[in-house]
Formats: C-alpha cells, sequence, structure tokens
C-alpha cells in the first residue's frame, strides 16, 4: 500500500495525460485541465520543504561552531531578513501582512523586499553569471589544443565562428569577391551553424527524445521506481 | 603541486588580461558596423505585419542574471510593437520576470510617453509551472490569469475583452534564458493553438533553438544575443545599449583567439621539449 | 534618507560584485559571505514570490471567497501537505503520494511533448528535397544537414558494437558532434563576454561615473 | 398567361430559396474537441456580416468583413450544442439586406485525426519498448556497445578512496518533473552504492525540494542495500537554493572547500555548466558530466574528463546496472533510432519523387 498505491497514481496520471492528448471527447478534456492546476499547487507546496532543511541544516552548523560558522550565520540571517520583509510589506506588486508600507518606501526609494532584490539579490547574481566570461577565456586557453583529428575540428569551427560572430571577421575577409562570398567569415559561420551544427543538434534531440519517451514509459508503467525510495 | 600552482597562475594572467581588454573599449569606443542577419529580420518582419490593435503576448522568461543580452532586445521589441500599435499582454514564467518587464517600460515609455496601462499593456504577472500554465491559456486566459497584478478582474481590463484563448492572440514573444521559455512556449503554443512564437535569447541558447526556425516556422526567427539586439536597434532605427557595446565584444573575440594560438604555443613547445 | 539609502544601496552593490570576482584569485572570506548571504537571500526570495504568486492566487484566494465552489481544491491541498509529512520521519511515506501524481504526470507530459517537438517534427524537418536549394551552397548543406542527422543518430545505437563498417556513420557522427560543439562554443563567447560588459558597465557608468 | 407567369415566377424564386440554402452552411469541425464549428458561404458581395444567436435567441454580431477564403470558424463553443447563425448580405442597390440561416450541432469526437502520425510513431516505439523489456524479463540477454564515461566512475571513487577525499554528485538543476533528473538518480543510486561499500563520504547539493527528497531516498536505499545502514548521513544530501546561480555559488565554495577527488554533474544544466566544470578543473578533481542539454555539451566536452553526451544519460543506468529490463528498454529505444532513420531517408527520397504527401502526413500533426 505504501508503494503500490503511489506507483498506481504515477500510472493513472500518466495514461491520462497521454490519453488526453489524443482525445478531445469529455471527460479527458477536462480532467487533464483540474491535473494541471493541481500540479501547480502542489509544487507550491514542495517548496517549503527545501527551505525548513536549509533552515535546519544552517542551524545545527551554528550550534556545532563547525568552522566558518559565522557565514552560516550571515546566511541564516539574510533569509530571516528576506523572508520577513517579503511577509510584512509584500513585493513589488502585492502587498504584504502590513499592507505596502508607503512609509518605508518613501525612505527607502522601494520595498524593503525589492530594495534587497535590487541591491544584494541582483548583484550577486549578475557577478556569479559574468565569472562565465573569465571561464570561457580560460577554457579556450587550455583546451582548444591541436591534438586528435575531432580535437582539431572542434578547434576549427569555434575559431571561425568566434570570428563570425563579431564585426570584425566580417571586415578580415570582406576583399573576399562577391562570387565566392561563401567564403567570407560571417556566412561560412552562419552555413556552419545552419547545417552542419542543426543537423547534429537534431541528432541529439532526436535520440534525446526518444530516452525520455523510454524513460517516460518505464515511470508510467512502475519499472521505473528509484524515486520512491524503498520500502523500509 | 607546483603544476597545479603555474596553471593557477596562468589562469589568473588570463582573467586579468580579458578584464582590461573589455573594459577599454567600453571607455574609449571604437565604432565597428555590423550587418542584420536574418533570423533578426525575421522576427521584425513579424512584429511589422502583425496588424494594428492586435493583442501580443511578451512573456519575460529570464531573471537579472541575463539582462545584459536580453534586456536591450525587451526594449526594442517593446518599442517596436508600440510603434505598431499592438497591445502588450506582459507575463513571465520566471518570477523574476516581472521586474526585468517592469523596468524595460519604463525605458521603452521614454519614447512613447502616451501608451496607457490596461489599454496598450497589461502586467499579468508570474505563472508557475510553465508549460503546464501555457497549456491552460490555450484553453481559457481567464482562468490562469484571473487578475493582474493591481487585482483588476480579466474581463474588467478593456484591451482583453475579445481575447478568450491563446488563438485570440496575435504573436507571442518570449524572451528566455532557459526553462521554461520558448522551448515551452513552442510546444504548447505554436504546436497546439498555431499561435505564432518568436523571441530572443542569450547567445548560448540560441543553437539550440534554431532548428525550430523551420519550414513550419515553429518560430518566427530568433535573437540570439547582444549581436541580435543590436541588429534590431538598427531595423527600426534607434541607437541603443546594445550597439555601444558591441566594441567590446569584438575585442574580447580577438582576445580569447589571441589565447587560443597562446595556448597551442604553448602545448607544442612542451610536446617538443618531451621529445627532446 | 531615501538619498542616503540609495547610496548605500549602490555601496552594497559594488561590494558583492567584488567579493563575487574575488573568487577568481582564490576562495576568502569575503567570497565566503557573499556566498552564504547569497544563498539565504536566494532561497527566502523565491519562497516569498511562490507565496504571493501561485499560492495565494491559486489556492487561498479561491477557498477564501468561494469555498464551496473550490472544495475541490483541498484535494491538491491536501496532497501539498503530505508533501510536507516529510519532515517526520514516521510520516516520510506519506509525500510518497504527492510525488508519484507529479512524477506520473509530468512522465506523461514529456512523453507527449518530446515525442511531438523533438521527434516528430525534427524528422519531418529532416525530409527535405536536397537539389531543391536554390545555391549550391544550400545543396551541400542540405546534404550535410541529412547525412549529419542520420550519423549523428546511428551515434546513439547502443545495442551494437561498432567497428569495422558499422564504425563508419558512428564516427561521422562523432565527426558532426564536434563541429556542432565546436560551433556552440564560439556562438556563446559573444554571450558570456555580454554578461561581463554588463557587470563592467554596472561599475564603470554606476558607480564610477567614469562612462556615461 | 399570368397564371403561366405566376408559376415561373415562383418556382424560381423557390430555385432562389433553394440555391440561398446552399449560400451559406454551417458545419462541425472534425476530429476535435467539440467546440468549433465552420461557417461557409458563397457571395459574390464584397462584404458581409455573421451573427449568431445567442442562448435567449437574440442575434450577436461576431464578424464584419470579407473574409477570403470565405470561412469563418467560431470556438470556444459549448460541446454538444445546437448553435443558430446568420449571415448579412448588404445589398447596396435596395440599402436592404438579404439574411441567410444556417444551424449546426458541435459535435465532440473520439480521436485528434491530425495527430494520427504522432499516435502512430508512439506506439510503435512504446510497443518496441515494451515487447524488449517483457523479453528482457523472459531471459533474453541484450549487448550493449562501452560507454567511455561511464568506465571512469570505478576509476574516479577509487582515487576518492585512496585520497581520504570526499566525491561530489550534482543532479543537475532540473525539478524532479525533468526526466534527466530522474534519469541522474538511478546513476546516484549506484554511485551511492560504491561509495558505501568503500566508505566514502558522498556529498549530494540539491537545487529542489522534490529532488532533494529524492536523492536522499535514493542514497538511503543504497547504503541499505550493502547492509550499512549507519553509514548514511542525511546532512551530506541538503538543500541549497532554489535560485540558479545562488545554487552554483553554494556548490562552488563546497568544491574549493571540501575539494572533492571527484565530481559528478548529470542531469539537466543550463549556463551554469562551465562555472561548475572549470572550478572543478581548478580544484584537480577527477570530472564525470552528462546531460541531454546540446547547448550545454560543449562546455562540458571542453571542460571534463568524460563526458555523457545526450542519450548516454539515459542509457547510463542500464549501462551500470545491467539490469535487464533496463537494457531491453534501451534495445527499445534503438529500434526507435532504426525506425527514425528509415523515415528520414524514406522522406528525403519521396520529397525528391515530390509526393509530397508523406512528409505532409507526419507534418500534419503539428
Amino acid at each position: 500500500m505504501k508503494r503500490n498505491l503511489p506507483l498506481f497514481f504515477a500510472f493513472f496520471c500518466g495514461i491520462l495525460v497521454i490519453v488526453s492528448e489524443f482525445i478531445p471527447h469529455r471527460p479527458f478534456s477536462m480532467l487533464i485541465d483540474t491535473l494541471q492546476n493541481w500540479f501547480m499547487i502542489i509544487s507550491g507546496f514542495a517548496i517549503i520543504l527545501g527551505q525548513i532543511s536549509l533552515f535546519q541544516s544552517n542551524l545545527s552548523k551554528i550550534k556545532q561552531k563547525e568552522s566558518g560558522w559565522i557565514f552560516y550565520l550571515a546566511g541564516l540571517l539574510s533569509f530571516c531578513l528576506m523572508l520577513i520583509v517579503g511577509l510584512l510589506w509584500g513585493t513589488q506588486e502585492t502587498g504584504g501582512i502590513f499592507g505596502h508600507g508607503l512609509k518605508l518606501q518613501a525612505s527607502l526609494g522601494a520595498k524593503p523586499f525589492d530594495y534587497l532584490f535590487d541591491f544584494a539579490y541582483m548583484p550577486l547574481s549578475a557577478t556569479m553569471f559574468s565569472l562565465l566570461a573569465f571561464f570561457i577565456a580560460s577554457a579556450a586557453y587550455r583546451a582548444f589544443i591541436i591534438r586528435s583529428f575531432e580535437s582539431n575540428l572542434l578547434m576549427i569551427t569555434a575559431v571561425i565562428v568566434i570570428l563570425g560572430r563579431t564585426s570584425f571577421g566580417g571586415m578580415l575577409t570582406a576583399w573576399v569577391p562577391e562570387s565566392y562570398k561563401f567564403w567570407q567569415l560571417p556566412n561560412l559561420s552562419d552555413f556552419i551553424m545552419e547545417f552542419p551544427n542543426s543537423a547534429a543538434q537534431r541528432a541529439i534531440m532526436i535520440s534525446a527524445a526518444l530516452g525520455i519517451i523510454g524513460s517516460s514509459l518505464r515511470i508510467i508503467l512502475g519499472i521505473e521506481r528509484s524515486y520512491l525510495g524503498s520500502d523500509k | 603541486m607546483s603544476v597545479v600552482n603555474s596553471s593557477q597562475t596562468e589562469r589568473r594572467i588570463v582573467f586579468l588580461i580579458l578584464l582590461v581588454a573589455v573594459a577599454l573599449p567600453l571607455i574609449f569606443p571604437i565604432g565597428w558596423k555590423t550587418g542584420v542577419t536574418n533570423y533578426t529580420k525575421m522576427v521584425w518582419e513579424l512584429v511589422e505585419s502583425t496588424p494594428d490593435s492586435s493583442v501580443v503576448i511578451f512573456s519575460f522568461d529570464y531573471d537579472p542574471s541575463t539582462m545584459t543580452e536580453l534586456q536591450p532586445m525587451a526594449e526594442a521589441m517593446l518599442d517596436h510593437a508600440f510603434s505598431r500599435h499592438q497591445k502588450v499582454l506582459v507575463t513571465a514564467l520566471w518570477p523574476q520576470g516581472m521586474q526585468m518587464a517592469d523596468q524595460a517600460i519604463k525605458v521603452v515609455k521614454a519614447y512613447h510617453p502616451d501608451i496607457t496601462y490596461g489599454q496598450d499593456y497589461v502586467f499579468m504577472g508570474y505563472k508557475v509551472a510553465g508549460i503546464v500554465a501555457i497549456q491552460a491559456m490555450g484553453k481559457d486566459m481567464e482562468q490562469v490569469f484571473p487578475a493582474d497584478q493591481s487585482g483588476t478582474k480579466y474581463k474588467d481590463i478593456p484591451m482583453l475583452r475579445e481575447v478568450k484563448t491563446l488563438k485570440d492572440v496575435a504573436y507571442v514573444n518570449s524572451l528566455s534564458s532557459g526553462t521554461p521559455g520558448i522551448k515551452e512556449w513552442v510546444m504548447a503554443a505554436r504546436d497546439v493553438y498555431h499561435t505564432p512564437v518568436t523571441g530572443g535569447t542569450t547567445a548560448v541558447s540560441a543553437p539550440g533553438l534554431i532548428p525550430y526556425v523551420n519550414s513550419q516556422k515553429q518560430l518566427y526567427g530568433l535573437l540570439g544575443g547582444l549581436k541580435a539586439a543590436s541588429e534590431y536597434e538598427t531595423l527600426i532605427n534607434r541607437v541603443g545599449s546594445a550597439t555601444v557595446k558591441m566594441d567590446a565584444q569584438s575585442v574580447a573575440h580577438l582576445l580569447i583567439l589571441l589565447f587560443i594560438a597562446a595556448g597551442n604555443i604553448k602545448a607544442l613547445r612542451a610536446r617538443k621539449r618531451r621529445a627532446s | 534618507m531615501s538619498h542616503f539609502m540609495s547610496v548605500l544601496g549602490l555601496w552594497m552593490s559594488v561590494f558583492f560584485t567584488f567579493s563575487i570576482f574575488s573568487f577568481l584569485y582564490k576562495d576568502n572570506p569575503f567570497y565566503k559571505l557573499a556566498e552564504q548571504i547569497f544563498v539565504g537571500l536566494s532561497a527566502a526570495y523565491w519562497l516569498v514570490y511562490l507565496f504571493y504568486s501561485i499560492m495565494l492566487p491559486n489556492l487561498f484566494t479561491k477557498l477564501i471567497s468561494d469555498f464551496r465552489g473550490n472544495i475541490i481544491l483541498l484535494i491538491p491541498a491536501v496532497l501539498g501537505l503530505m508533501m510536507l509529512m516529510r519532515i517526520i520521519p514516521k510520516t516520510q511515506w506519506l509525500s510518497r503520494f504527492p510525488i508519484a501524481i507529479m512524477i506520473g504526470t509530468s512522465a506523461g507530459i514529456s512523453m507527449v511533448r518530446y515525442a511531438k517537438s523533438d521527434l516528430l517534427s525534427q524528422i519531418s524537418a529532416t525530409m527535405i528535397n536536397p537539389f531543391a536549394g536554390e545555391t549550391t551552397s544550400i545543396v551541400i548543406g542540405n546534404f550535410l544537414l541529412i547525412i549529419g542527422t542520420i550519423c549523428g543518430v546511428y551515434y546513439f545505437y547502443f545495442s551494437k558494437k561498432q567497428e569495422g563498417i558499422s564504425a563508419v556513420p558512428s564516427k561521422i557522427g562523432i565527426w558532426f558532434l564536434m563541429i556542432s560543439f565546436g560551433a556552440s562554443f564560439g556562438y556563446t563567447v559573444m554571450a558570456r563576454v555580454s554578461l561581463l560588459i554588463g557587470r563592467l558597465e554596472f561599475l564603470l557608468k554606476d558607480w564610477l561615473h567614469i562612462i556615461n | 398567361m399570368k397564371a403561366l407567369l405566376l408559376v415561373i415566377g415562383l418556382s424560381l424564386f423557390s430555385l432562389c430559396l433553394f440555391a440561398s440554402q446552399q449560400a451559406f452552411w454551417v458545419q462541425d469541425v472534425p476530429w476535435d474537441e467539440g467546440k468549433a464549428l465552420t461557417l461557409n458561404w458563397h457571395t459574390a458581395a464584397d462584404s458581409i456580416q455573421l451573427q449568431k444567436a445567442d442562448s435567449l435567441g437574440v442575434w450577436e454580431t461576431i464578424y464584419i468583413g470579407s473574409s477570403q477564403p470565405p470561412i469563418y470558424t467560431d470556438s470556444d463553443l459549448t460541446p454538444g450544442t445546437n448553435y443558430a447563425y446568420r449571415l448579412i448580405i448588404p445589398q447596396k442597390a435596395t440599402a436592404d439586406s438579404l439574411f441567410y440561416t444556417a444551424e449546426a450541432k458541435t459535435l465532440e469526437q473520439w480521436i485528434y485525426m491530425n495527430k494520427l502520425s504522432y499516435l502512430l510513431i508512439l506506439l510503435v516505439i512504446s510497443g518496441a519498448i515494451m515487447y524488449y523489456v517483457q523479453s528482457a524479463r523472459m531471459g533474453k540477454d541484450y549487448f550493449i556497445r562501452r560507454i567511455g564515461g561511464l568506465d571512469s566512475m570505478e576509476e574516479a571513487i577509487g582515487r576518492a578512496t585512496e585520497k581520504g577525499k570526499p566525491i561530489l554528485f550534482v543532479p543537475g538543476i532540473g525539478d524532479l518533473d525533468d526526466i534527466q533528473t530522474i534519469a541522474s538518480l538511478t546513476i546516484l543510486s549506484h554511485l551511492a552504492q560504491r561509495s558505501a561499500e568503500y566508505d566514502t563520504k558522498l556529498i549530494v547539493p540539491c537545487r529542489f525540494s522534490m529532488v532533494l527528497s529524492a536523492a536522499r531516498e535514493v542514497v538511503k536505499e543504497a547504503y541499505l542495500r550493502v547492509g550499512k545502514p549507519d553509514a548514511y548521513k542525511e546532512d551530506n544530501i541538503f538543500y541549497l537554493s532554489d535560485d540558479q546561480f545562488g545554487y552554483v555559488a553554494g556548490i562552488d565554495g563546497i568544491m574549493v572547500r571540501e575539494q572533492p577527488a571527484a565530481n559528478f554533474f548529470l542531469g539537466s544544466f543550463y549556463a551554469e555548466s562551465l562555472i561548475l566544470a572549470e572550478t572543478g578543473y581548478s580544484t584537480g578533481a577527477i570530472q564525470t558530466s552528462g546531460t541531454a542539454q546540446a547547448s550545454q555539451l560543449p562546455f562540458f566536452v571542453v571542460s571534463c574528463d568524460y563526458t555523457l553526451i545526450g542519450e548516454e544519460l539515459f542509457a547510463a543506468s542500464a549501462y551500470l546496472s545491467r539490469d535487464p529490463q533496463q537494457l531491453g528498454s534501451l534495445k527499445g529505444h534503438d529500434f526507435g533510432k532504426l525506425l527514425v532513420i528509415i523515415l528520414i531517408l524514406t522522406g528525403v527520397i519521396t520529397e525528391i519523387i515530390g509526393w509530397h504527401w508523406f512528409k505532409a502526413f507526419f507534418e500534419g500533426a503539428q
């Protein structure tokens, strides 16, 4: 019961979705709407679960005075701060328990939640993401080395596309006559993107789709059930 | 250990050079020009050919982390849509999307001071569950958007009076940097309800989406990265933020090519040393 | 006050920007602090946002305004609460019901969606007349598209040893994959540099006012 | 004579009436969920008006204009209901209008006929998978070719054990409703079992709470399987943040502080792939990655020691476990690949010959 009933539910919901894709007749067309709406609500609840886990693990690290516990304390405090101001005064569009906090807004220039978003969350997120610029340079420096035939293909196409994507690539091959304009770098790099690249992307998409169909089928049929864990 | 150390030092040098090389052209602009590519043209044509006062959806499916690339697109496309008098329903499949939308609208309002909320655009808020929400829009928009962000009931919003399902929308424009995003719109809106879908994405996600820009027009063109954004700015005759940043781009690209060359020279030397 | 707060905010942003950048040199207390604050803030951010944009409009508001009409919503609400039962070890098994329902539903959705958009559409998009191109390069491109797709799919064929003649298409498949990876890498450089430009723009424009 | 004229006039009039019924007709849209009707008309007029009777029988204008071709589809109707429409053709000469009425009932059908090709393909592939799974259950043995990235798993675990350092497993940034995440968790199950056998610490940071729940279950079960339930530490599998980069910042911190000897990045990845792989490289870990996210594969290929490309991620658990059912399922996918190749070739040939119906049949489902 603890295991078979959930498996039956998974089977039932999966089949329902597939059947309603092909049968326009009621009740299928209506049932699927309900299922989708429920899906949203359940996933809303699930989010709370992770926050509790985060709270607990940080708290235990602080209690045990693990190395760097002070940083975990900072993390916990910022979590609580964001949560509390969010619930008390709401976000940009929605008011919280204390309404919109207009006085506070006037002195901060924004709601406390949005203030934290703009000046702490946003720079952190954007800077973290921008590290990629450095990493892509170091990866290119380290990995694009002439070795085997395959790695040469990788490197040469990368170089052509890097050149072709900038204004500079166009200038570099602008002297190539009109009748051979295929060999101008921007055109060449577009050609690579449009044909060989599309072909490989398609192959990956098609085969991965088959993998997804197979895995989904195994889940629906209850063959794949590791996500439910053990019986004990 | 010394190998790790020396490669660490090399990494740091690479990082430092890149930082300087990108910063310099921003301070001292060069002014290289770019041509317009097909995929950008297709997006522009869809917006251009959509009749006046059609209702269109702009979905902001990204967050601050990709705004350098996607914000200029959002601004340019909103600018274009408003100049064609289209009515924009703004939604987001990413929670932070609505904040991005708000910023973009503020910028665009400078060019179109006459647009009014509820008549020309409306904020319908963030919708969770991605593809499931889009599917539901195809059945009944009012159920997905019971009210706008300020609580006005769906049926009381003037510009949405005629819009019952996705089929009544002239096109969907998804500016997306991942899942859920363009792919979900293509799967659930274009493939099921035949609503044209177009959009913009980061340069990195573009190759994965290009297969959808096919003869069946699963996707009507695609803006990929900052270059496409600056091309769009060219098409609507506006010198926006994207154009300015292209110089720094070109320098960085050249630098990375130099890094590749340097890496190869280093590897070649190491091989020679080993051989001798 | 408002002005002071916006200046403070600016300096806060600058501090966080440099703290994250410092990680490029090596791990240090500034990065550690920024990292933990980031994790804490972002976790709370999503919690608050999801509360206002899903739980409130889709569940609570509906139940409060018209309880009888929306009584069916109690079922997902109960399933959601069952999900939360994971916290208590004894009732952990209850969470299997909502998990099973969600996974079953998404397995069904993935199956039909991928079969359509990634399988069927890509197959029919590859059914082209290669000779129908306007220029020679398009004709060659069309052939490359067909051959590359077929060989690429064949590369993922697992239940046969790939040796001798049967290894040829899969070898060609790998070449196409490598070309595609190189191309995607090159194509991405621009996006990544854009991100750095974005941050530098913030530092040079909003903070130092060097550029306008 | 007058009588004759009257008869002729009357018959002409009735003929006109008969013709007028042909001028406007309403049909149910075939093969749909019964929510739409198509209105067709024949007229030389350049502008027409369409009206629909509401529930009280009051006419309401739904369309004014000159649709070419003369078809209008009224959608979002209630299935199984009668609807009455009328066509109004303004006569400029007489400042009068011609009226035609017609009605029809919306009908729900039992199948979307345009999705036939899609249904057939899905049925054939699912059938093949089920057939091969069944025959594997009956004891048939299926071969699976070598997958490079997976042979390294033992080596990576061995090195971590030798150095006394932990293993890091990142199940991607997709939620549990992403099939890639589930594929990743089945690989985690094998990895957890090996690490339990060697008593090597396994760290699993998760982005979503549901992934966290499932990952804990999976790892706990693996420790039970090898009879070391006490060695299982729940705290090693933890939630970081729902935020993409918040999550990455956290993992980066773990990599530089815990210095894991082996990193596994398996599942659905986006932009963060390169941040993870490059930081991992700088700590000197053996790195194995895998994703079906085509756009992120280049970065993993460039920065990691081993990469599972696309479907290899889904094949991995079959390869590792040699579980006959999974091998059978994989054989089914391979059948699908052959089918795809045959269909593409047939499609290309029919397009060259000019039989466009073949491609149209497969395009119809869109």
